[in-house]
This record gives structure tokens, C-alpha cells and sequence, in this order.
């Protein structure tokens, strides 16, 4: 069993919403389980979802902060309850001095916003989730 | 004033350039207070200075810009001195008085120097002076008679190039290659830079077509002494943002480097210059034109060090100490050549940031290999901050054997977990332009977009 | 004869000497092929390799030192020359012939030169002839007739120390400190001399009670002329096994030094040297004695690199090339000084071997740290071999900021997984006596005894 | 779950008889077995048996190389059926050029030789067994 092996099996879930992998190598078996705090049903749902719908979770795309603002003085891109279009921009995660706008990808409402401003956020986690 | 002599340096900086101060200052047998933001708490410099002190979240204006923490930490742990290191404070003047008025040793230039350097109009009215040559242009702003900035481009000769005068970092600049566009770009430059720096005035100069960007170290102790320690070229770059450096800067006659080198010599004892400097120049058909002054450590530095053999951050820490200079310009002499690549968290193909935990991180060694990084196997590398998280230098007796080593070390590194630009070096050092040498600032950018690299570098060995 | 150029290197040998073998060819555009047993297939340096041949199973004796498996991989690859590092094969004339017999280059001395300084009692006769000091003793053999060995001992003055002619790393060999023990001495050894290396040939020589083991290296090219590349002090040793060298060696007149170093010269050229070399010296009191000559390339080069700025493994092959030497000797400066560190997987406190996986490797940087290793995190350390597995090398300007980039160094190194010699190392190198410089070949030995070191690192920082 | 963590883990079973291990660390839980190629069960016994009575089963002290005779030409140091008395010298595990001698903790007779002349070991692993 090499650590190499077992890294990429903990990236694999850490990147992921799945709770239990296992992998075996000669003689060795590997079972790593974790539970998901607060919103894995949904962080799950989101990737899990129905694959021919638009997921209905807004979930990071990469590794970094989140604003909710476009500059800090300024209201909120979205708040919960506010009706969406496609392509409207939902938050900003910030990485490395680069700015990466996140863009809703269906026409509804938001539902709830699961991160605050400011927060880091890992690539696949849930964000907000639209109706 | 008696500048009083320390024992303690605050490094008032993160990752690789802290931890290059730290050695710096352990080798001298300093003391080192280390401070963090929350977002840097297990970086391993942390745990090797004398003292560690958390001055805020990971924002860097929270704690890395945050003046206010950064001298009460240099007070609360007894540091006679603050090394700013590179961006970040580095070169704030107001930060700089701020810390001597705290009765603390800044690691730099004086205030004076800062603020004469930072801006561009005045920084080449002092270049001029002091005999620099200067890209062709006039050593003031424009006035609003667009008659008279008509006959100054005629004058000059296009291309002309609009500068913001607060401007740097290709930004609030615009290329005009005849009269039927200048009084837009005149117009439309003036309003970038009231609205991106606050003051609108504008100069105009020379563009230059396939300038080399050649740059002179200096090393200046304020008591009248000044030396430079060699040329470097940093063509190479995207988005103004260099990516592999070399000391010396290759095809070059010795007798004209140095002319300039010892120009930038005269031009730090006129403006009593302290501590280390960068002459930033253009140069294009052999002919040199200095574009900035940067009055702090550079990136950089590393090459200069390894073909003069002196430890530059050493040399400006015991400028800071009130050291005279214990060099002459006859002691500096130039061994062989180097290279520098920065290695940065990025896909080297969108140049996305990828910011995460490093799962592999094997690092090259030998002869004439050194590695500059606070990275490790298991880092994380945080998103709030730029993406270099290595250097790799290079050094060998011929700019041949240097780019060889520097080809295999790069074969040799591998780091897992994220994306790096490693791919984009180890196809770049081979490119038959760089091999040969003396590419121009916009080389690197239109290799890129013939973007055969990426295929050359699947199908390659 | 004509040596034949080559342009593709066949490296016998293993472990971070043949990486650096390695990194030597590449820098010098020459292929190379790796030769592996089986227990380093999975070694590094391998897969850098132009090509890698498997030539045996795990154990030495059924590859690397198959001299037949290792004839018929350079063929087979097309390879002109071999390289045999050290230890191994590398001071065995036999191979030396038969590699030369298959119309291969031997990257060494000539069989000869190998011979020659092989036999401790030829190779004192030829330095005496060329003037380098030696330990007073005849350069010969002693014959059977007590009376004249017990005379020979009255002329030489007690202590004595009988060796065999054969023996070498401290085997073979008997300390007498008055007329009473010397017969039992004498016949011991002669007995011991005839079992472990099949002559019973022994000598006599004064015995030495303090001495610092000093090394000059040189570099012939084998047409007449020939180098000295300055001095290295490697006396910390425990059971004659080096563990931390410096260069240069300290507390020795420069004109003192100078005179062996051209002695060493003329002895090389007088034996028609080709290549690298290493004459060792006792000294004490001032006093230089030869002991032996390495004729291979050494461990511990690259503190002479360090400070002489020289690749010395890319001009040992050089003169196997047939290129006479470029440098001259006014050419060879020394600047700074530089240690080495050899760290070993083996347990600190009992020197029990530790082979197995390495799971975590970081490795130190900065300016003037070198890392030689072909070891990463992950690399399973095999049992076959020895203890090895890195070379820290560290330079500084001076011996104090090498010592202190030294500490640092060591303490940002970490190796888990397997037990190493690193706490060691890190509480060595802060010894008072070692900062001060100049220890005996006995200090460490004695300095283990005392054992309050793993105290220190245990409640230490 | 860091690295470290699982690769301590990995190394406590490695280095003995234990087929299952778990952790647990924050959200996370590690499973890690194994199934020991033959002789697991001689060699769980080897470690797992009464603590009170010297092993029937010797076990090499560390990594490294086995040699079953004193030199290449000479007849090995036991062999199955053979008497043996506590201290006698049964094998030697090479590393890195240092030689260690195995010798018996009990008196008995050598029941089998589980391993072959020059094979590389483990830490741990089952070397012979004495009745």
C-alpha cells in the first residue's frame, strides 16, 4: 500500500461528496469513510443530482475566497429569495490575486446562501442552492 | 543621526523571501521575529525563527499591509529592525518614517529615496541629471496643449507610448503609432489615471518595438559608497510578470555594461542612495533607457548572488546595521552564469491559479543547484496570496552548462497535488531562441500563442 | 595512444554518487547510461538516465561489481567510456585494464597509478622520491630480524605503529608504546597481515597521538601537468569513517599549505597521474604526513568545489576525453569555506543500520546549501548497501557563516521513516571545539563517548 | 486525515502481525487491513502469544538480508530437527554492511525455516520456528 496511492484516494473524496471509498493493492485493503458536516445532502445532491438537469447547487469551482460583494461597500450580487437568470453572476472566488466570477447556470430563485463572505472555500464545495 | 546598531529583525513579509531573510539573518547571527497571518500559521520559516507572531487573518491588508500591527510587533518583541522584504510595504514611504519615527532600523532606502524613485517623472528627471540614459521623451508631464504634444511626438518620432505617471505594471499605458491617434489616447490615458491613481498627470515617451528588459543591481551604504554588482536580463515575461531570469544579460559588450553600471553608480552617491536598488532599463539596437528605479530586494537577486558570490540580502542588512561597505568595485568580479526560473502555482496552460495542498514535492539538488522555496511535501498553499511558491537557480561556469543543469533540474523537480508552471520552463529553456539568447520582452508571449509547447511537451521524453 | 573521445557514459555505480555522475555528463551535453542491481530499479536517478540496464540481482558482488556484466552493458549501449565513482570498483586496476582492454575509456588513473599508490609501502617509497612528507619509518617492508625492527623503533622514538602493507581503514594495524610490547607487536600483526590479506608484509612507522586527518586534492591530466585544488580537513571520524569535512582546512599557514599542495604537484607529475586524486595527510604539530592516496574521485569533493568554484567530477572527465587541463594553477582561488555533512540512515545513538522507507524528505535551501541525494520522500533506502544516503554541503564567506548556514540547515532538514545520523550532525556541529575548528581524528570518537549530546538534543530547542 | 497520521499507522502494522487497524481523525475514519501472505498465523502467534513464555517463533529484529550459513562454503548455522540451546546462533540479518547475529531465546529443536538463504526481510517477519 503506498502513500502515493491512498493520497490520491483522499483527494479523490476530499474533492468529491462520497463518504466511503476503498481500494486494495496485494495483500492490502484501504477503507476510508468520513461524515460530512452540515451540508453534505446537499453538497451530495449537487453532484449526485439527476445528470440531465441543471443542478440546482451552486458549488465552488475552485479553491479560494468567496465574495458576495462585488467591492466591499456594495450590496450583495444575490440574496435569498431574489429570482436569477442564467448567467447572472451569483459571487466572486478570489484565488491568487485572480478573480473568478461564478455565474448561475438556470433561471430561478435563490434558496440559501451556505457560505459567508470572505470564507475559503474548497473546489466542489456548495455555495448557494437555487430553486 | 547615530543609526542604532540591532540584533533582532521583524520580517514583515511571507513565504519564500521570510524564509530568505531568516537564513540571511541566522547566518549573520541575528536574532528573528517571524510575524503570520492566520492563513501562513504552518509555514515552516514559522517555526524556525527566534520568535512568530500572528498579526491578523489571512487578508494581507489585515495583517501583511497592516502598518499599525506590524511596528506594535516589532516593539512587543524587542526587534531593533523591520525587513519589508519585497511587495507588500516594501516600498511605502510613509510605512518607512514610520518605522524610524518608532525608533526601529528600516531594512531599505531612505523615505527621500522611495518617494524620488516612486514616481516615474521625477525618477527620470533624477536619471537625467544624473547622466542615465533615458528613453527619448521630455522629463516632465504633458500640459493640456495637445499642439505642443503633437509637436513633441513629431520631436520624438512614432511610436510614442502615453504614460500614466503614477502608472507601473503595464497598466495606464498606450502605444501611439501615428497622429491620427493621439489625441484619443492622450485624452483617454489622462482619465485612466486620475481614475487608477488619483493624479492624471501623463508623460510621454520613445515605444520601443523588441526591447530587451536589462536590469543593473546596485548596492549603495548612504555614507557616499556605491557599487553595482553585474547585469541581469528578465526578458521573459507575461503580463509584465517575469518568469526566467539570467545574470550576466548575454550579448552585451563588457565595456558598455559597464558605462551604465558605473552611470547608476554616480547616479546613487548623487541621490545618497542607501541600501539595494534595481536600475530597470530597456534596451534595443545597443542602446540603454532606463525605465525604472525599484528601491528594494528583488525576486531576482538570487542570480546576481550566484555569479558574484555575494550574499545581497546580507550586504543590505549590514547597510542597515550603519556598516560602510566593505566591497570595492574592484572585488566584485563575475563567475560563470545563472538562471532563475519562478515556479508558480498555476496551470501552465491558462495560467489559472491552483492554489492547495502539495502532495509531492521532490526538489532537485548537485552542483550549482539551489532552491529558494518555504514549500514543502503536505504545504497548503493559500489563496490569498500570490501564486511563486519556488525558485529555482541555476548556476554554471558557461551559460551552456547553466542551461543544461537548468533543464535537468527542471526534468529532476516534480510537484504533485497542484498545478505548476513547470511544464511551461521545462519546454521554454529548450526553445532554440532561449538557448541562443537575447530574446526580446514580448518573446514569451507570442511563443506562447503558437502554444506548440504544450504538444512538444505530451509527446516529448 | 590516441585516447578516443566519447560522448556516452556508462556510470558503475549507485546511489548519489552516480546522480552526480549524472548531472555532471548532462552538464556537458554527454549521454549517459545507468547501470542498476535489482534492489535499485526504482531509484531515481534511473529514469534521468538516456538509458538504464538492470546488470544483477541485489547483492554488490553479482553487479556492481560484475566487472564482466558491466564490459558488456557499455558495449551493449554504444557507451565510450565508464565511470566508476567510488568505492565499488573504482581503485581496481585489473578493471581499469579490462576496460581499456575492451576499447573503452576507464574515467580514472591509468592501472599503474591505481597499482602503484594501492601498496601503502610502493606508494610511501614513490612520495618519499618526490619529496611529499611522510611518517618516519623506512619505505620498506620490515624484515624478520627483531633486533633490527626493535633499533628501528629506538631511531623512530616511541610510540610506534606497526601496519600491514596490505591493510587500510584502520585494519591491520598495532599501536606499541614501549620495547616490551613490541614483539608480540610485531608478530601479531605479521600473522594478522598474512590472514586478512594474504602477505605478510607489515611495516613500521611513528605513531601519531593527536593528528588532524588533511587532504589536498589534485587533478593531472596525465600529459605532464597537474593541479593542486586546495585542502580539506575531514578529521572528525568515528571507526575511520568520515562524517563531517570541511575545506579549506583552518589554522594552517597559507605558505605551509602552499608548499604541500606543490609537492603533491611534482609527486603527480612525476608519476605520470592522470585524473583525480586525493594525498592524505596526518598533521600535527605543523608537521604534514602523508598516509595514502586516494586515486578515485572522493566523497567528500564538493566542499572543494564550494570553494573553488570548480566542477571537479566535469574535469576528471575532461582529461578522459584527452583535453589537456584549460586551468592553471594561478587560476584556482579560494573563496569562503564550505562543510559537508554525510548523512547516513542509521541510528544516531548506537550507529545501527536503518534501512527502509522514507516517509517524509525536506530538504534545506538557500543560498550556499547544496543537497547531493538521490533519495525522496517515499524511497525505500535498501539494506544491501551502505548508509549514505545525502550530502548537505553548505558555503558561506566566511567559516562562521558556513557554520551557522550549517546549523540551519540541518535543523530545516527532516527525514521520517528511518532513523538518520541528523541529531548528531545538529549537536556536532554547535560543539564548542568544533566551532572553534581544528579537532583531532580522535575528538569525535571521544566526544561520543561523553554521550551528553543526545541529552542536549533531547532538552534543547 | 493527514499522511502522516496514515503512514504511522501503516508502519505500526507493517512492522507487526495486526490485520486491521482503524483511526479516526475529525470527520474522517481509516480502515486498513490486510491478509499476510502463509505464514500469518505463525507469525501472529509469534507476537501475540502468551506474553509470559519466550516465542516458539523467531522474528527478524530489523530490515535486511538473511544469510543461514556463516560464510558462502560453510554448512548453515541450524537446520530443521536440529537441537538448539538459548544463545545459540541461528542466522545473521545483514544491513548495510553491519552483520547481526540472531541467536535463541529458548532451548529446543528447530522446527522449520521459513525464509530462504540471502532473501530480503522485514521487521518482524517470521524466521523459523523452535518447538
Amino acid at each position: 500500500m503506498n502513500l502515493a496511492t491512498i493520497k490520491a484516494l483522499i483527494d479523490s473524496m476530499a474533492g468529491s461528496s462520497r463518504t466511503e471509498a476503498e481500494c486494495q493493492e496485494g495483500a492490502w485493503t484501504l477503507k476510508l469513510t468520513r461524515t460530512m458536516p452540515g451540508t453534505e445532502t446537499l453538497q451530495q445532491a449537487a453532484r449526485d443530482g439527476v445528470p440531465d438537469e441543471v443542478s440546482s447547487q451552486v458549488v465552488s469551482p475552485l479553491y479560494g475566497i468567496v465574495h458576495l460583494q462585488p467591492s466591499p461597500d456594495a450590496p450583495p450580487f444575490v440574496s435569498p429569495g431574489q429570482k436569477v437568470a442564467i448567467g447572472e453572476p451569483l459571487c466572486v472566488i478570489e484565488a491568487m490575486k485572480v478573480f473568478n466570477h461564478v455565474t448561475s447556470e438556470r433561471a430561478g430563485t435563490i434558496e440559501a446562501i451556505v457560505i459567508g463572505n470572505g470564507e475559503e472555500v474548497e473546489v466542489g464545495q456548495l455555495l448557494m442552492s437555487i430553486s | 543621526m547615530i543609526r542604532p546598531a540591532f540584533t533582532k529583525v521583524l520580517i514583515a513579509n511571507r513565504g519564500e523571501i521570510a524564509l530568505r531573510i531568516l537564513r540571511a539573518c541566522k547566518s549573520m547571527g541575528l536574532h528573528t521575529v517571524v510575524v503570520y497571518s492566520q492563513a501562513d500559521r504552518s509555514a515552516s520559516y514559522v517555526a524556525l525563527a527566534d520568535q512568530a507572531l500572528c498579526i491578523g487573518p489571512a487578508p494581507a491588508s489585515q495583517s501583511y499591509l497592516d502598518q499599525t500591527a506590524l511596528v506594535l510587533a516589532a516593539k512587543a518583541s524587542g526587534a531593533g529592525a523591520i525587513h519589508p522584504g519585497f511587495g507588500f510595504l516594501s516600498e511605502n514611504a510613509d510605512f518607512a518614517v514610520r518605522v524610524e519615527q518608532a525608533g526601529l532600523v528600516f531594512i531599505g532606502p531612505t523615505p527621500d529615496n522611495i518617494r524620488d524613485m516612486g514616481d516615474k517623472i521625477s525618477a527620470k528627471r533624477l536619471m537625467i541629471e544624473a547622466g542615465v540614459p533615458c528613453v527619448p521623451g521630455p522629463n516632465h508631464a504633458l500640459d493640456f496643449d495637445y499642439d505642443k504634444s503633437c509637436a513633441l511626438a513629431h520631436e520624438i518620432g512614432y511610436p510614442v507610448i502615453i504614460k500614466a505617471a503614477g502608472g507601473g505594471g503595464g497598466k495606464g499605458m498606450r502605444i501611439v503609432t501615428q497622429e491620427a491617434g493621439l489625441r484619443d489616447a492622450l485624452s483617454l490615458t489622462r482619465e485612466e489615471a486620475r481614475r487608477a491613481f488619483g493624479a492624471s498627470d501623463i508623460y510621454m515617451e520613445k515605444y520601443l518595438a523588441h526591447p530587451r528588459h536589462i536590469e543593473i543591481q546596485v548596492l549603495a551604504d548612504g555614507k557616499g559608497h556605491a557599487l553595482w554588482l553585474g547585469s541581469r536580463d528578465c526578458s521573459p515575461q507575461r503580463r509584465h510578470q517575469k518568469m526566467l531570469e539570467e545574470a550576466p544579460a548575454v550579448a552585451i559588450a563588457p565595456e558598455i555594461i559597464s558605462q551604465i553600471g558605473a552611470r547608476c553608480v554616480a547616479a546613487c552617491e548623487r541621490l545618497g542612495y542607501r541600501g539595494l536598488g534595481t536600475f530597470e532599463f530597456l534596451m534595443e539596437d545597443g542602446a540603454f533607457f532606463f525605465i525604472e528605479m525599484n528601491t528594494r530586494l528583488q525576486v531576482e537577486h538570487p542570480v546576481t548572488e550566484m555569479v558574484t558570490g555575494i550574499d545581497i540580502v546580507e550586504q543590505q542588512i549590514r547597510v542597515a546595521l550603519g556598516e560602510p561597505l566593505a566591497l570595492r568595485q574592484s572585488d566584485i568580479s563575475q563567475r560563470g552564469h545563472a538562471f532563475e526560473c519562478r515556479i508558480n502555482a498555476e496551470d501552465p496552460e491558462t495560467f489559472a491559479p491552483s492554489p492547495g495542498v502539495i502532495s509531492a514535492w521532490h526538489m532537485p539538488g548537485g552542483p550549482g543547484v539551489r532552491i529558494d522555496s518555504h514549500a514543502f511535501a503536505g504545504y497548503r498553499v493559500p489563496p490569498h496570496y500570490d501564486s511563486m511558491i519556488a525558485k529555482l537557480i541555476v548556476h554554471g561556469d558557461t551559460r551552456d552548462i547553466a542551461l543544461r543543469r537548468l533543464a535537468l533540474a527542471l526534468d529532476e523537480m516534480n510537484i504533485e497535488g497542484i498545478k505548476t508552471n513547470l511544464p511551461l520552463h521545462r519546454a521554454f529553456v529548450r526553445d532554440p531562441q532561449v538557448i541562443a539568447g537575447g530574446v526580446d520582452i514580448h518573446y514569451l508571449e507570442s511563443w506562447l500563442k503558437e502554444a506548440s509547447w504544450t504538444k512538444d511537451q505530451h509527446h516529448g521524453s
